[in-house]
């Protein structure tokens, strides 16, 4: 089995006074793939964030790597070798699509390179010279997945990459995901379309009010499938 | 040549070029302010007391240590630069996740603070700043005796302002630049350190003001007050004008320069309300501005 | 015992600090010094505050100082704007207004007051020194370029009409807003107008940049000339010589005119960061000594009125302005001068800036009584 | 009264030479629900923005009752009544519950410009303000602030916000878009029973919901309608199976 | 920007702390006169109206004006002219300066609520400069020099107010409607529109509301209330002059609220006691004052965004919350 290349213990984390994660533990093997299941506000984008750093503040651990990044700066950790893609896509408005696509900077060498991100995603080829935040939504997720495929680096997380997606495209990043994994690339994700999730994951995390309260792998969801409706409440 | 609307035409290239010089004044505050604004989300209102300081600067080096104009225009934007920076970091940081009116109040009172400062140590009635003895003198042009020094102005914040903005617009370092003005959380999750590029920006701009205090130190007194009142024109620039680009702010500068060297000539009694009626005329046709995006 | 309680109200910041500020203050205490008040058994006691150049803020402190201070005279004042509030509030009040640093005649014209004394200089008398010479010397075309407000309309009015009466033209002016950074444009107007002289009806800083930009734009290299109507001996002290060279201006004491005035800029100079007496220190000095002549007389300051009374009832002598007197109106009668800034080649070292072209007869130098429209003279 | 409540005819816009919406005629029914669905960059919230004026059609035409609007601003098409939704949570966030609906409801006094007058009088809207609150099953909320409701919650305070002004037609963009489960659920129903004497035009990705709610769809593709009826007939086109729904759907 | 959200109350009237807190002030305002020298309380009064004006735009609409001075001093100006050279009696006087802003505030408004913001700031403070300009241009208000001597004549032709403390009760009276009226305002319902459009914008346009109107309005009557103290204020120092559509005046009323509370009732109040006790004392200073204004903002700005009113209020709070 590999070593645990994410492993997060008694995380933490504030939004200003308010108090969102209270002690989050949870760990992502080199070439897993990973989600983080649960419902609206459990704290799951927070616990993405947390890992970045881009919170309030926040305590606990959080290793990479086996290297401690709780008090490092945001940056500091991307360079470690982590992407993170946000849920508001956050797609520059004064950049266009080329920009866009550039911006971030490599941390490592092994990313994608830009003809294969065409690829995966036509849509962005035709729009390179426009503006960023003039693509449609569901071009901006394309755009927000793509950037970070560039960068290198090993570990992504992906905050529901498949939202305001048309179901030919969510097939689309399923595949890209799967493909992704096979190249050594390690996921954590996070998705509301826990249908879609079941096909990409290893295993899942739940969370409740900012904790993870359950883990269930993915070959034993089928088993499971009245527990998570009650985490879930679907 | 005949008269154009009975001015005579020496006259009125004359003023067109004299334009052109204030225009340079308001396009490398306006262009400070702009790069401030964009990183920081702030309306620095201290912009003024820096471009004063920046004189002063320069007045207490050959004064005081007796260093020339020359090398003022270099250890002068990097000092107060360095202020500005000192700023940043013990202030003006502590309020990004606050509404940006707060910003506007800080650098207000700092303002206050350092041309109160200023005023006493120096008084108010105004030092003199000689011209560097390589740009004295002038050139009749024909239409006009033009001082050398002036023309030295224009062309040197010309090449300023372009360059700033290739680096802006054009470059790798302006693409994270304008990202992180969007979102510097994400920029910084990219592994740019963003709060580093926040410091300089504002040492940058800071010290564009400063460099712009130099350049004006030997055409004006140099004085405690000569950024007060300019700083609220500049501000009527930078409305006119819209934050959108840098470029719109270097054109407004010079754009507007001219026209208030052209409305001295016609009726010199509007000259220090023109901008203003600009202003007023543009809000009402783009409120946007010229060159801004509507938010 | 008497006891007199001085308010020295200047301005202690802004542009007017060099040449009256806290100078004047130093001034006014040594009068009461030189005086040798106490043993004459009159205790002065001194109050100062800045008035910033601000109309409400002097009469604030002008009306707190008669009402709760104590304060029985105020000397200095240099602002029109806040010198017209003061005299007001002063006259309202009953109490003593000595104006050395204002220069509005309106002081002594339609303002006029029973309880104030204008005393070093005013507007007319600057137009009529400086206009009459330089016209007199063949500068018979002017230009103006006046500060867009009621005190350079006036001074230009004012010389106007002393130009025209002398038989020289005006051949046009422009009005310069007030702190304006940059004349070149409205300097170009007055090259262009191909005038002798350029006028030059403002004040300050105004002054100063207007002067120092006609050098840089080469003005006066290709044969016009500048007029400063209102300069001051600090203004010429932050434009160097080699700017300032060759202005010709009107005013009312220089330093370096007699014994008496030199060992008192010694004195002064050595009290004030070297900064050495300008004419606004000279009046305030010379006005608050008449005034405690006049208290020694009169035993009491309580009664304004009665106190200018006497002052224009004593003819005034002092070490740096002479022999004069106060005419009915409030208006000090001295000589004035004509001074022109040395080249630098002529000045023997720091603040040796003037040379006297012309001295103006006390007789000559001020507005005549019946010209000012002050209801004081009819009756 | 005519059936058809909100028509377009040969709407068409075009960005710099891109044309994003091209010559669309669309009729929706009166109380119908009507989705628009499509791949990504189809044109839909272009669309949606041409309705509610956040952009100017470069051609075209869109009326509403019969009445032109095709040149009309923003306020006064909701007081037509005509009103969107928003994509994020649109609510006044240091609002009670209860004063956010009841700021809708203020809106039946006309305009409120009496600033001599005490707020008191805006008392008599807090029955109705309670009744619609209680409609979106937020009763024990009334009194919280809104900036504390979880976001499913906030959503339904959107839409209880948006009845108040007793809209004839909502717009809802994404209605669904972010939510759990459970929330997705609690909004179809409640979008179900609001729509009840009333239109709804929605843009929806979530297949689910548009088969579950939707009398009518239209789909778009590179701006133009590739297909419009009801779920069955448009999930069976294979040229909506192959530019939008995909294998997984057929 | 807000400091505190204005307390969400359903009831009719005032909050009962409020109606106590406002009962002691009146008392210590009707006694104050007789211990400290009342010609310094009127300023006060008048520049607390001019904070609660101002106050009313940034602490309940969110708009921070940086050119209220332009409504206070040209409201002074035509109170002053028509009171000096028209003779016209004080009632008038001032209800004519007020008008003034009033038309001015429909101007300035209409163009500034065109953006929002930095950029509201800044044309608010550019359009004051122009305004201060012309006023320095302008015969009438006699440039440097302003309007002095402003006479007080009887108010209504029977009540002698050139002793300063019956005019100090006329003044008091003054203020005391305009507060009551800006309250009224803030609790009206017209005021939950207000607050609706601070927290929400494009929300309560698309509830169909037009918010330009109701920003415009807000505007106006905030640049109004600014000008009746304004032209009361040229009866207590009987002069009009550049000082008071200065920019430094503009930047002085932003103090005022900000150091008092914003958005509170009465930390505008309190910040113009504060602010005007401070320059009255220190005036001997001279431009050290400046200095520490500059000072108070960058204290307040760091570290007491509430002011000293909404820090007591929020400590008030929760010490009875805990
Ligand atoms: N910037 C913020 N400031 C304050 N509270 C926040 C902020 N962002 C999120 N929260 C709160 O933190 C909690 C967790 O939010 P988070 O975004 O992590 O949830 P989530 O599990 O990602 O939900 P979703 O499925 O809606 O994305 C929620 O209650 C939310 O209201
Ligand atoms: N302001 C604009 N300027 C230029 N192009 C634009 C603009 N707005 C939208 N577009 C383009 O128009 C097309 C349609 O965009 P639209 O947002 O309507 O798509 P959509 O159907 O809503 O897609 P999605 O399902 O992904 O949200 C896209 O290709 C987009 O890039
Ligand atoms: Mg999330
Ligand atoms: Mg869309």
């Amino acid at each position: 089995m590999a070593e645990a290349m994410l492993s997060v213990s008694g995380l933490n984390a504030w939004y200003g006074e308010s108090h969102i994660l209270h002690g989050v533990d949870f760990q992502v093997r080199e070439g897993e793939v990973v989600t983080l299941l649960g419902r609206n506000g459990a704290g799951k984008t927070t616990t993405m964030k947390s890992v970045m750093g881009i919170v309030g503040s926040r305590k606990g651990s959080v290793k990479f790597k086996g290297t401690e990044t709780i008090s490092l700066p945001s940056y500091a950790i991307a360079r470690q070798g982590i992407a993170f893609c946000p849920e508001e896509r956050g797609i520059f408005a004064s950049l266009d699509v080329k920009e866009n696509l550039l911006l971030p900077p490599a941390v490592a060498e092994g990313g994608l390179s830009v003809e294969t991100i065409f690829e995966l995603f036509p849509n962005l080829k035709e729009r390179l010279a426009s503006q960023g935040t003039k693509l449609s939504g569901g071009e901006q997720q394309m755009l927000a997945i793509g950037r970070i495929l560039r960068t290198g680096a090993k570990l992504l997380l992906l905050d529901e990459p498949t939202e305001g997606l048309a179901p030919v495209i969510v097939q689309q990043i399923g595949r890209t995901i799967r493909r992704l994994k096979n190249e050594g690339f390690t996921i954590l994700l996070v998705e509301q379309n826990f249908r879609f999730a079941a096909t990409v994951a290893d295993r899942h995390y739940v969370m409740e009010h900012g904790r993870v309260v359950d883990e269930i792998a993915n070959d034993a969801l089928e088993a499971n499938m009245e527990k998570l409706h009650e985490y879930l409440g679907v | 040549m005949p008269d154009i609307f009975g001015i005579p035409p020496q006259a009125l290239f004359g003023q067109l070029l004299l334009g052109l010089i204030n225009g340079a004044f308001y396009a490398l505050l306006s262009l400070g302010l702009a790069v401030i604004f964009g990183l920081l989300n702030i309306i620095n209102f201290t912009h003024g007391a820096q471009y004063m300081m920046g004189a002063f600067v320069a007045w207490m080096l050959l004064n005081w240590l007796g260093v020339g104009y020359w090398w003022a225009l270099l250890i002068v934007p990097v000092t107060v630069g360095l202020t500005g920076i000192l700023i940043e970091r013990t202030m003006l940081h502590r309020l990004y996740k606050l509404d940006h009116l707060y910003g506007l109040l800080l650098t207000f009172g700092i303002a206050l603070i350092i041309q109160g400062v200023f005023r006493n140590q120096f008084g108010s009635s105004g030092l003199p700043y000689g011209i560097p003895a390589q740009l004295r003198g002038g050139t009749d042009l024909g239409f006009m005796f033009m001082p050398n020094y002036r023309g030295w102005v224009v062309v040197v914040s010309l090449v300023v302002c372009l360059a700033t903005w290739f680096v802006i617009e054009k470059t790798k370092l302006g693409s994270y630049l304008r990202a992180a003005t969007e979102n510097p959380a994400l920029v910084q999750s990219f592994g740019i350190n963003v709060p580093r590029m926040i410091t300089l920006t504002y040492g940058f701009g800071v010290g564009l003001a400063a460099f712009t205090g130099v350049l004006a130190a030997p055409i004006y007194q140099v004085s405690p007050l000569m950024g007060a009142d300019l700083i609220i024109i500049v501000f009527a620039v930078v409305v006119i004008g819209g934050m959108g680009s840098i470029m719109g702010s270097i054109l407004t500068g010079f754009g507007l320069g001219i026209i208030e060297g052209l409305t001295k000539v016609f009726y010199p009694e509007a000259s220090s309300t023109v901008i203003f009626v600009i202003m007023v005329i543009v809000l009402l046709i783009k409120p946007a501005g010229l060159f801004g995006r509507a938010r | 015992q008497t006891n007199v309680k001085i308010g020295v109200l200047s301005d202690m910041s802004s542009l007017y600090t060099d040449l009256a500020g806290a100078g004047s203050v130093l001034a006014a205490r040594m009068a009461a010094d030189d005086f040798g008040a106490a043993a004459k058994g009159i205790r002065v006691e001194f109050v100062s505050a800045d008035h910033q150049n601000k109309a409400d803020v002097g009469s604030n402190i002008a009306r707190q100082w008669y009402d709760r201070d104590g304060v029985d005279m105020i000397v200095d004042v240099p602002n029109s704007g806040v010198a017209l509030a003061v005299n007001g509030v002063t006259r309202e009040k009953n109490k003593v207004f000595l104006v050395s640093g204002a220069a509005t005649s309106a002081l002594t014209g339609e303002q006029c007051s029973p309880n104030t004394v204008h005393w070093t200089y005013d507007t007319w008398a600057l137009a009529n020194g400086t206009g009459k010479a330089i016209v007199q010397t063949g500068g018979d075309t002017w230009f103006f370029l006046t500060a867009d407000y009621a005190f350079g309309h006036q001074l230009e009015a004012d010389t106007t009409n002393v130009v025209k009466a002398m038989g020289g033209r005006v051949l046009g002016g422009v009005r310069a807003p007030l702190n304006t950074n940059d004349f070149s444009s409205f300097l170009l107007q007055a090259q262009s107008s191909r005038a002798k002289i350029i006028g030059l009806a403002n004040a300050g800083g105004d002054t100063v940049n207007s002067i120092k930009q006609a050098a840089e734009f080469g003005i006066v290299r290709r044969g016009q000339s500048l007029a400063g109507l209102l300069v001051f001996l600090t203004d010429v002290h932050g434009l160097g010589l080699e700017t300032a060279q060759g202005l010709i201006m009107t005013e009312a004491f220089y330093w370096d005119q007699s014994d008496a005035s030199r060992a008192f800029a010694k004195r002064f100079a050595a009290a004030n960061k070297g900064i050495h007496p300008t004419m606004v220190h000279a009046g305030v000095y010379s006005s608050v000594t008449h005034y405690l002549k006049a208290i020694e007389a009169t035993k009491s300051a309580a009664d304004g009125k009665a106190v200018v009374e006497k002052m224009k009832a004593t003819p005034t002598d002092d070490p740096l302005f002479g022999k004069g007197e106060i005419r009915k109106d409030g208006r000090k009668i001295h000589d004035m001068y004509l001074f022109e800034v040395k080249k630098p080649s002529e000045s023997k070292g720091a603040w040796d800036y003037y040379k006297t072209r012309a001295t103006i007869p006390a007789a000559q130098a001020f507005r005549p009584l019946n010209e000012g429209k002050c209801p004081l003279v009819g009756g | 009264m005519s059936d058809i409540i909100l028509e377009t005819d040969g709407l068409t816009k075009e960005f710099r030479g891109f044309i994003a919406v091209n010559n669309v005629t669309l009729r929706v029914r009166r109380h119908s629900i009507h989705a628009l669905i499509g791949p990504n960059g189809a044109g839909k919230t272009t669309c949606f923005n041409l309705l509610t004026k956040f952009l100017i059609p470069s051609r075209g035409k869109i009326s509403y009752n019969g009445r032109d609007i095709t040149a009309t601003k923003p306020a006064d098409i909701a007081r037509l009544g005509l009103v969107r939704s928003f994509q994020i949570s649109a609510v006044f966030p240091h609002l009670s519950v209860l004063e956010n609906v009841r700021v809708a409801l203020q809106r039946k006094r006309g305009d409120s410009f009496d600033f001599w007058r005490s707020q008191s009088v805006l008392e008599i809207y807090n029955d109705r303000a309670l009744e619609l609150i209680e409609w979106v099953g937020l009763t024990e909320y009334a009194n919280t602030v809104a900036v504390e409701l979880p976001y499913g919650r906030k959503r339904a305070l959107e839409i209880a916000t948006t009845l108040a002004l007793e809209p004839e037609m909502m717009l809802l963009d994404e209605p669904t878009a972010g939510m759990g489960h459970e929330d997705v659920g609690r909004i179809a129903a409640l979008i179900k029973r609001v729509a009840q004497g009333r239109t709804v035009l929605m843009v929806e990705h979530n297949l689910s919901v548009v088969a579950d709610l939707s009398d009518t769809i239209t789909v778009l593709a590179r701006g133009e309608v590739l297909a419009e009826g009801d779920y069955a007939t448009v999930s069976k086109n294979p040229d909506v199976v192959q530019a939008y729904m995909g294998a997984g759907h057929g | 920007m807000s400091g505190e959200p204005a307390q969400a109350s359903n009831e009719t009237g005032m909050p009962r702390h409020q109606r106590l807190i406002l009962g002691a002030l009146v008392a210590a305002l009707i006694v104050l006169p007789y211990i400290l020298y009342p010609v310094f309380l009127m300023k006060v009064l008048c520049f607390a109206l001019f904070a609660c004006a101002f106050n009313l735009l940034i602490g309940y609409v969110g708009l921070l004006s940086f050119g209220h001075a332009l409504f206070f001093g040209w409201a002074a100006y035509v109170s002053a002219h028509s009171a000096k050279v028209w003779g016209w009696p004080p009632e008038f006087a001032i209800l004519g300066g007020a008008a003034t802003a009033f038309v001015l505030g429909i101007a300035v408004g209409a163009l500034a609520i065109r953006r929002q913001g930095i950029y509201f700031a800044m044309i608010t403070l550019a359009l004051a400069q122009m305004a201060f300009f012309f006023a320095l241009q302008a015969p009438f208000t006699g440039g440097e020099d302003g309007i002095q001597a402003v006479p007080r004549r009887p108010l209504f032709g029977f009540i002698d107010i050139s002793n300063d403390t019956t005019f100090y009760y006329v003044v008091l009276t003054v203020f005391l409607a305009g507060f009551a009226l800006i309250y009224r305002i803030v609790h009206s319902p017209f005021g939950q529109v207000l607050k609706a459009i601070r927290e929400n914008e494009p929300r309560t346009i698309s509830l169909g509301y037009r918010v330009n109107h109701y920003k415009l309005l807000a505007f106006v009557l905030s640049a109004s209330l600014a000008g009746l103290a304004g032209s009361t204020k040229v009866f207590v120092t009987q002069l009009a002059s550049l000082t008071d559509v200065q920019w430094q005046m503009s930047g002085e009323v932003v103090l005022m609220t900000l150091v008092g509370g914003l958005g509170t009732m009465f930390g505008p109040v309190v910040g113009a006691f504060f602010v005007i006790t401070m320059q009255t004392y220190l005036a001997t200073m001279g431009e050290w004052v400046l200095v520490i204004q500059g000072v108070i903002f960058v204290i307040v700005v760091l570290s007491f965004r509430r002011g000293i009113v909404g820090e007591i209020a929020a400590w008030w709070k929760s010490r009875n919350g805990a």
